[in-house]
């Protein structure tokens, strides 16, 4: 009964990071295969890892790789997830552009999202509280935060728990005194992004592994792809495909002029 | 429409006509018998009047049961109460009639006897007002009611004059005395007759006009056109 | 029990109602004669309406309910195990309290009836709606706007309509509950007269608290009370000289 | 019945036996379909029932019931993870009741003014009006107040976010008040007129005849209104997931910002791993909401019932 | 009339007043405020093309067509479902156990909150069911949510159809099922029908039932089967208010998206209420 | 209760009890000028016959009025149309009273005549029949009612007497005839007024049973305790 | 237009009503006197009500509406623009078709119209209770129950105790719009009865399209027709012999 197999039609799930590159790659794609039919929704990470196990996507996208947990129920499942590694990211703290903020060390990110600084003097802004935000504990985004930022320190229960990368630079662009992370490609006019222990976040130190908080973006398929959905694969890592990742504000696996 | 109520009383108006009609017929019998001296006439009212008796009460009974099923008002009301009163008038008529019947058997006897004018003048009156006020009835006709009380002041007086006539008679004849008080008294029951067919007419005209002129108490304020009274 | 008799059309053998647990009806044997009106009087909650129920199994709908005795139909029990109750129902017709057409055009509540009861013929159709409508005496005043709504009619004509629906369907027997409680003293007039008229085709049964009602329309009245009934004899003798002391003072008023 | 054997021909039975009986074979089986069919809702609320128990439970073998409902913190990703939704249950608690404070008296007192005080006119155009606005989607209420009233609030008050139980409470208020004020209009309405009409007659003012008549007659329906109301605001997902801000702690004022329960599941359900200790956690959460909203409703029930009076005398 | 009952009078009144126009003042507000915003995005094109340049440029098409499915599914099924259960409820079910126990389901149904709905979707259409996040999964979990909603709406419809509508029809000697179908029901359809519209305008706006269950964030090819996601209009500006890596460049879009799911609701409502008043006349007549 | 009703039908009692109080005083006053010769005290019943003719019109109307406003029925309805006629007898008795009152007066004047035994018989009964039957009204006694309908052959029978002893007296004694045919008059009056009293004792009957014993119709079927008729 | 005359309460001089635009009463002159029982009597639609509703400006409630004329009380027109709604209203109270009790306790029903027009002390609100109870002949039905709800009451009472709650404000003039209409014919006397014990104390206007019980209970008829006063007399008069056909054809039934 899972309709996913019906000739010329991919569906993607997963990953709220990987959205915008799933989404702007299946628009161009379609545009230049008008027999295929490509559905992207998101949902994150664990979800698209969720769907891909009970069959009910093809492409599971996630921004982090795949956990010892999801591998196991995947094979229980008779399925056999192989990750494609898409695009690099590096997970960038902002603030509103009215902070004065420019630099920001770990560790204080590692007290501000711990709950232990409170206050912007602390680390050399105006004397207000410091907004706290943050993703979901069960987002891509976090783990990745949570691992290279907080290093098993709980983030502060007051911390605002966003759903998607989106709504935290809503927030952040939104208010004074808040300060949250998200992707790259998520960094506006309206958010003011942080050099972390000086490095600025680029696809460059992305590429390097200079700037601390960085990480892979995937897309998972069942076993090795096959037609529809592997040539989608294969349009996203070829060159057109990270020129697509470049602009949505990602950064290419590899380097392209 | 009130339907029923108007088809009990056309029944009803219908049924007081037939009364009406032996009652005419029963005095007409008793003058007749008077007239030719015929006994088995006169007693043949008396089958007549059991009729009428019976005719009577089945009218009473009938009327009651429109009071009670139909509760009628206003000139419906006054219909009823009239035709119970004219039914028990028209009831005493045959009973009078009957009397009449019995003294002209005892006098058809002797035949020698003579009979004054008046007393036939009388008969003749109160048939005619019998009559009258019967079509009165039937045509809700005021003025020939009113007229029918009229007629009840000749008959008085003839009735008045009768003693002085029978007066005369008795003392000029020397007949049997017996015989002048039946004379006498049929001219009473001819002069009753002629009352309760003013009784009658004063019924009709009450009927027509609600007002009850009986006893010479009428009150007589007449319909209006506007509306009354009690407002400025 | 008495024997049947044709000059009767229903008979109720000693029948007695339970609404669930409470008793309504009281062991009443009441004889129904064809082509006469019978009126049921008695205040309030003595059981009128539950006994013209009875009779064409309208309380079947209730639930809960309970019914002994027999009631006989043309000699037939209608509380029998195979009595087909749609059937009886089409002999035995109804009028209600309200009127109630539905809401179709005036030919349609009519046409409904008919249709239900198999009459398939179009011009068939027509022409018993046009004659129950005459019987009504509703034709003269509808018979140029037959497909207008029911609902647009005055109370006085929409309950002669349900009345010629109800004799569309030829019944033999006409129930009818309070039929003119919610009309106007000319409607009802005209509804008194319509029933007066009826009897000549139909055996009718009304249930009526208006007592002067029961008086002008009825030729048998029969009296409730406490679920019993008390008296049953000629409405001229019940309203001049009823047999029984409590007959007496309820039409009189004594009452209560 | 007692009746005896039918005599002999049966006029009633005109129709044949056989036609007989097929009619009603084909009514009973009318109605045993309509009876199978109408069982669906309290299939599905036992489906409801059953799989968020089924996929809810399983929580409980990590976490006790006590601990789940009590513990304050939440955090269902870690290692070991804690699952405590107190701060939600709070968080959901908070929004419902402040929103409640506004939407009650705004929705009644305008209810009122629609049924007693407005023009005929006048309230064949609001009372419309008032429904419409009870259907106004959630998530366009939601996306009103994250990106109009948050900004407003937080440059007005000077507030550190304006994604707070106070944004929470009066957006979920305006998709309140609606129901309230519809609901209790219809109630007041249901009260007779001939009941206002004696309150006049005795000489009583509008506020008198409003206060001391109508209001008391449609108490009731006032109460259930208002209780559903309420209802509606604790289940409602979408702006509590879009304006109340997130924070997985018990608020301190109305201008912290929390993450009622609804909230919670939404946006945690798409992330959960299928079948993790988290998704049963958010199912079992679901459990707590539906339990909750399933109080009140159970409350407006009895209330309607046991009150029910009606504005007119019965016979 | 003594001073003091009069003053007491006219505060009060005010107070009523001053509150009904306040209210329908924050009505105004957010409805203009949408309205403005949203007005300069509609256009044609905005109705009839797909999202294009990563959903910053191109229309809600997709997603209108996501909700017209999504609702008219919901509806297709909830409605004989309702209506069924209302006709059983209202013309044969004896007040009893049972019943009592069907009521309880649709009274507490009317209550569960739109999220666990989501969830019961998810747990049981999707996962249980395997049918996935689809339009099918979507519409069921739609149409339970909106059983209650239509049965309410057409039991009320049948309760207002008068008692004696039906005796009169079995006085006839009609069937319990002719009368239901010839009378019953054709006095109460305008009343069903305005309770599906109702429906239909509450499955059209909501979000988190079909959040789990039948939306997709992005896709311009339109459905081809019961067992393919769409999108819709509600979740789509949740998705566009919330992610997405241009959200201040889609804003004109989420205005615009969120007028078109309103005039869609509240037409509908509107409609509804239309058709209400319009039977209302024609009863009172 | 129907209290207006009630406290109507009351108040039309105790007319009608007046209303009888006042004939038997007019009968009474009218004996008693027979009796004692006294002109003046025969000229008074006039006036007594006024004062009874307008009671009479007033409780006809008060009747009309009752039947119109409340519409009685059954026993109520029997009582109003029983006192409607009883009215109507009481009223004659007045008038019969007068006649006798008017020829007592012209006796007055020849106190030599004999007036015979059986008149003063005829008149004593008359006079308790009238009583006993408004008695019998008080207490809607059908007994006592029956016993003056017993009463009343006695009159007639007295009556019949009289012709011959007035016929025996008028050869003896060759007085003026007019004084005989007055006396039989009176005779005859009080004969009537003892049929009146009769009518109202059938009335009473009539009330207190709903039974119509009038011309020997009565249909006597009794009260049952069961309930009736058409039914098994 | 007359002098002022002390024997008559309520002068309606020369009124006339719009609902709107349509007239429902034309030119109404009608004096209604002291201590007596007036009914208002006509076909439906005639003005009845709206003439009743008039008195105490009841009719002010609905939109649109325009008196002409003078309605004078005590010699003090209630249409001037000086004049206290209020307090006509309490100085002429109302009894409404269907029984309409407060759905309080019985007790509360009565009190409620106490309190509102100022009685305070608590054994004083309690004496009026128990007088107004005693003149509406509830008393001893309820003086058990005084806590219970109104609504429990049968039809009858619950009218009675409309009628005790009027009382209780001491009005001088009650307006009684068919109070009896939806009784059985028991609870109906008794209210009858109670209306003609009232009249003592009361001057009472009743409008009722049951004939009988206006010539049952009133002393005065007044008869409307299409918004007109046809006739105005003594109830006994109008209905044995009334002065215009019209009038004579209405209560006859020989109408329409
Ligand atoms: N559906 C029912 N369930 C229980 N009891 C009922 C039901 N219908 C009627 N009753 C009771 O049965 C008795 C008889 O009622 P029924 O309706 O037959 O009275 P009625 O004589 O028609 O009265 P009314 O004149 O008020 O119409 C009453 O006591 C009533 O309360
Ligand atoms: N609120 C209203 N708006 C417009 N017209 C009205 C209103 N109330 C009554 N009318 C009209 O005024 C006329 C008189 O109505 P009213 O209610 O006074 O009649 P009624 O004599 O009391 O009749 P009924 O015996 O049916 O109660 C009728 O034609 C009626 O249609
Ligand atoms: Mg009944
Ligand atoms: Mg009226
Ligand atoms: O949505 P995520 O990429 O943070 O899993």
């Amino acid at each position: 009964l899972t309709g996913i197999t019906s000739a010329g039609t991919v569906v993607i799930k997963g990953s709220t990071t990987v959205l915008p590159i799933a989404q702007a790659a299946a628009e161009d794609f379609m545009k230049a295969n008008p027999g295929v039919s490509i559905s992207v929704s998101g949902g994150g990470s664990g979800n698209g890892m969720k769907a891909l196990i009970d069959g009910s996507t093809d492409i599971a996208d996630s921004s982090r790789f795949i956990k010892d947990k999801e591998v196991k129920m995947a094979v229980e499942n008779n399925r056999f997830p192989v990750p494609h590694r898409v695009a690099l990211d590096c997970v960038v703290p902002v603030v509103h552009p009215d902070n004065p903020l420019r630099n920001i060390t770990i560790d204080q990110l590692k007290g501000i999202y711990s709950g232990k600084i409170r206050n912007w003097k602390e680390v050399g802004g105006k004397d207000k509280k410091i907004v706290v935000v943050s993703r979901d504990t069960s987002s891509g985004t976090y783990e990745v935060w949570e691992s290279k930022v907080l290093g098993g320190e709980k983030v502060l229960p007051e911390a605002m728990l966003q759903a998607s990368n989106g709504a935290v630079a809503q927030v952040v662009s939104k208010n004074p005194y808040a300060i949250g992370y998200l992707g790259i490609g998520y960094v506006n006019a309206e958010l003011k992004a942080l050099t972390v222990n000086g490095v600025v976040a680029s696809p460059v130190t992305a590429l390097t592994g200079s700037f601390p908080v960085s990480r892979e973006l995937f897309m998972f398929t069942n076993g090795w792809p096959t037609g529809d959905t592997l040539s989608f694969l294969n349009y996203v890592v070829s060159p057109e495909g990270q020129k697509l990742v470049q602009r949505e504000g990602f950064v290419p696996i590899y380097a392209i002029e | 429409m009130l339907f029923q109520l108007r088809r009990e009383i056309e029944i009803l108006k219908n049924r007081i006509l037939l009364l009406g009609a032996e009652a005419e017929k029963i005095v007409a019998i008793a003058i007749k018998s008077l007239k030719t001296h015929d006994v088995e006439l006169a007693k043949s009212v008396l089958d007549l009047d059991l009729k009428i008796d019976r005719m009577e009460v089945d009218i009473e009974e009938e009327c009651l049961k429109i009071l009670a099923l139909h509760q009628p008002v206003a000139i419906d009301l006054r219909f009823i109460v009239a035709i119970l009163k004219m039914n028990n008038d028209l009831e005493r008529i045959g009973d009078l009639a009957v009397n009449i019947a019995l003294r002209s058997a005892k006098l058809a006897a002797k035949r020698q006897i003579h009979l004054p004018r008046e007393i036939f003048e009388m008969a003749e009156l109160s048939e005619t007002m019998l009559k009258q006020c019967l079509d009165a009835l039937i045509n809700m006709d005021e003025t020939s009611a009113r007229e029918v009380c009229k007629k009840d002041d000749q008959v008085d007086d003839l009735h008045t004059e009768m003693f002085s006539t029978i007066e005369a008679h008795f003392h000029a004849e020397a007949t049997d005395m017996k015989d002048y008080i039946r004379i006498l008294e049929i001219s009473h029951q001819l002069e009753r007759i002629a009352d309760l067919a003013t009784n009658i007419a004063e019924d009709v005209i009450y009927l027509a006009s609600g007002h009850i002129i009986r006893h010479g108490t009428g009150k007589d304020t007449s319909r209006e056109s506007g509306h009354s009274g009690l407002t400025a | 029990m008495n024997a049947m008799d044709s000059s009767f059309k229903i008979q109720a053998q000693d029948v007695s109602f339970y609404y669930g647990n409470t008793q309504a009806l009281e062991n009443i044997s009441l004889d129904v004669q064809t082509n006469h009106v019978t009126a049921l009087i008695g205040p309030s909650g003595c059981g009128k309406s539950t006994f013209l129920r009875i009779l064409n199994r309208m309380n079947d709908i209730i639930p809960g309910i309970r019914v002994e005795g027999k009631i006989v139909l043309d000699g037939v029990d209608i509380y029998d195990r195979n009595a087909d109750i749609v059937e009886i129902r089409r002999r035995v017709g109804m009028v209600f309290q309200k009127p109630n057409p539905f809401p179709k055009t005036i030919f349609n509540n009519i046409a409904y009836g008919l249709q239900i009861n198999g009459y398939k013929n179009r011009s068939d159709v027509h022409m018993r709606v046009e004659q129950s409508l005459k019987d009504a005496a509703l034709w003269d005043e509808v018979k140029d706007r037959l497909d207008d709504s029911a609902l647009g009619l005055s109370g006085g004509q929409q309950q002669r309509l349900c009345i010629a629906r109800a004799l569309a369907i030829e019944p033999e027997v006409v129930l009818m509950d309070e039929p003119a409680s919610a009309l106007d003293p000319i409607a009802t007039q005209k509804i008194e007269d319509l029933i007066i008229k009826l009897k000549e085709k139909y055996t009718i049964i009304i249930v009526t608290h208006n007592m002067q009602q029961a008086a002008r329309v009825s030729d048998i009245t029969a009296f409730f009370y406490l679920g019993k009934l008390i008296e049953v004899d000629k409405t001229e003798k019940i309203f001049t000289n009823p047999k029984l002391k409590q007959t007496e003072d309820y039409i009189t008023g004594r009452f209560g | 019945m007692n009746g005896p054997v039918p005599v002999k021909t049966d006029r009633a039975g005109t129709r044949s036996n056989r036609a007989l009986s097929k009619s009603r074979r084909a009514e009973k089986l009318i109605k045993s379909t309509l009876f199978l069919v109408s069982t669906v809702s309290i299939v599905i609320i036992g489906l409801i029932f059953l799989f968020l128990f089924r996929e809810g439970v399983p929580i409980f073998k990590v976490e006790s019931i006590r601990s789940f409902l009590f513990g304050r913190y939440w955090y269902p990703t870690y290692d070991p993870p804690e699952f405590g939704i107190l701060p939600m249950i709070i968080g959901s608690l908070a929004v419902s009741l402040l929103s409640s404070l506004m939407a009650v008296p705004l929705g009644l007192l305008s209810a009122i003014y629609i049924s007693e005080l407005a023009s005929q006119r006048v309230k064949e155009i609001t009372k419309p009006v008032i429904e419409l606005l009870a259907s106004i989607p959630s998530v366009v209420i939601g996306f009103f107040g994250m990106v109009v009233m948050a900004p407003f609030l937080q440059s007005t008050f000077d507030l550190y976010t304006g994604l707070n139980v106070f944004n929470a409470s009066i957006m979920l208020a305006v998709m309140a008040v609606p129901t309230i004020s519809s609901l209790s209009e219809d109630a007041l309405n249901a009260v007779s007129r001939e009941l206002r009409e004696a309150s006049y007659a005795l000489g009583a003012n509008r506020w008198e005849t409003i206060s001391r008549v109508v209001v008391p007659a449609a108490l009731s329906g006032i109460c259930t209104a208002v209780i559903l109301g309420m209802s509606r605001a604790l289940g409602e997902t979408m702006v509590v997931l879009m304006v109340a801000g997130g924070a997985a702690a018990i608020p301190r004022s109305i201008f912290d910002s929390c993450r009622p329960l609804p909230a919670s599941i939404a946006a945690e359900m798409a992330e959960a791993p299928f079948r993790s200790d988290h998704y049963h956690a958010l199912f079992a959460t679901g459990i707590v909401l539906f339990v909750m909203t399933f109080c009140f409703n159970l409350l407006a029930d009895y209330i309607s019932h046991k009150y029910r009076q009606t504005g007119t005398a019965t016979l | 009339m003594t001073f003091a009952r009069r003053l007491k009078e006219s505060i009060a009144v005010n107070t009523i007043r001053f509150s009904a126009l306040f209210l329908a003042l924050i009505m105004a507000i957010i409805i203009l405020f949408l309205a403005v915003n949203g007005i300069g995005a509609i256009s044609w094109d905005f109705l009839t093309q797909s999202p294009r340049e990563a959903m910053t440029k191109g229309g809600i098409f997709p997603a209108i067509l996501g909700t017209f499915y999504l609702t008219a599914g919901a509806i297709i099924v909830a409605f004989p479902l309702g209506v069924a259960t209302a006709i059983f409820l209202q013309e044969y079910a004896l007040e009893g156990r049972i019943v009592r126990i069907i009521r309880f389901g649709v009274n507490n149904l009317a209550g569960v909150p739109s999220v666990v709905f989501g969830l019961f979707g998810l747990a049981v259409f999707v996962v249980f069911m395997k049918f996935g996040s689809s339009i099918l999964s979507g519409s069921l979990t739609l149409a339970f949510l909106i059983l209650p909603v239509l049965i309410g709406a057409a039991e009320e419809a049948l309760k207002s159809v008068p008692q004696t509508y039906r005796e009169a029809s079995l006085a006839l000697g009609a069937t319990k099922w002719q009368t239901i179908s010839r009378v019953v029901l054709p006095a109460a359809l305008p009343g069903m029908l305005t309770g599906s519209i109702l429906g239909i305008g509450r499955a059209a706006g909501e979000t988190a039932p079909i959040m789990f269950t039948a939306a997709a964030f992005f896709t311009t090819k339109l459905p081809k089967s019961i067992f393919d996601e769409v999108m819709a209009l509600p979740y789509h500006i949740y998705v566009l208010a919330t992610a997405g890596t241009h959200i201040e460049q889609t804003r004109p879009i989420q205005y615009g998206t969120a007028l078109v799911l309103i005039i869609l609701v509240l037409g509908l409502n509107g409609l509804a209420i239309i058709i209400r008043t319009r039977i209302r006349r024609r009863q009172h007549r």
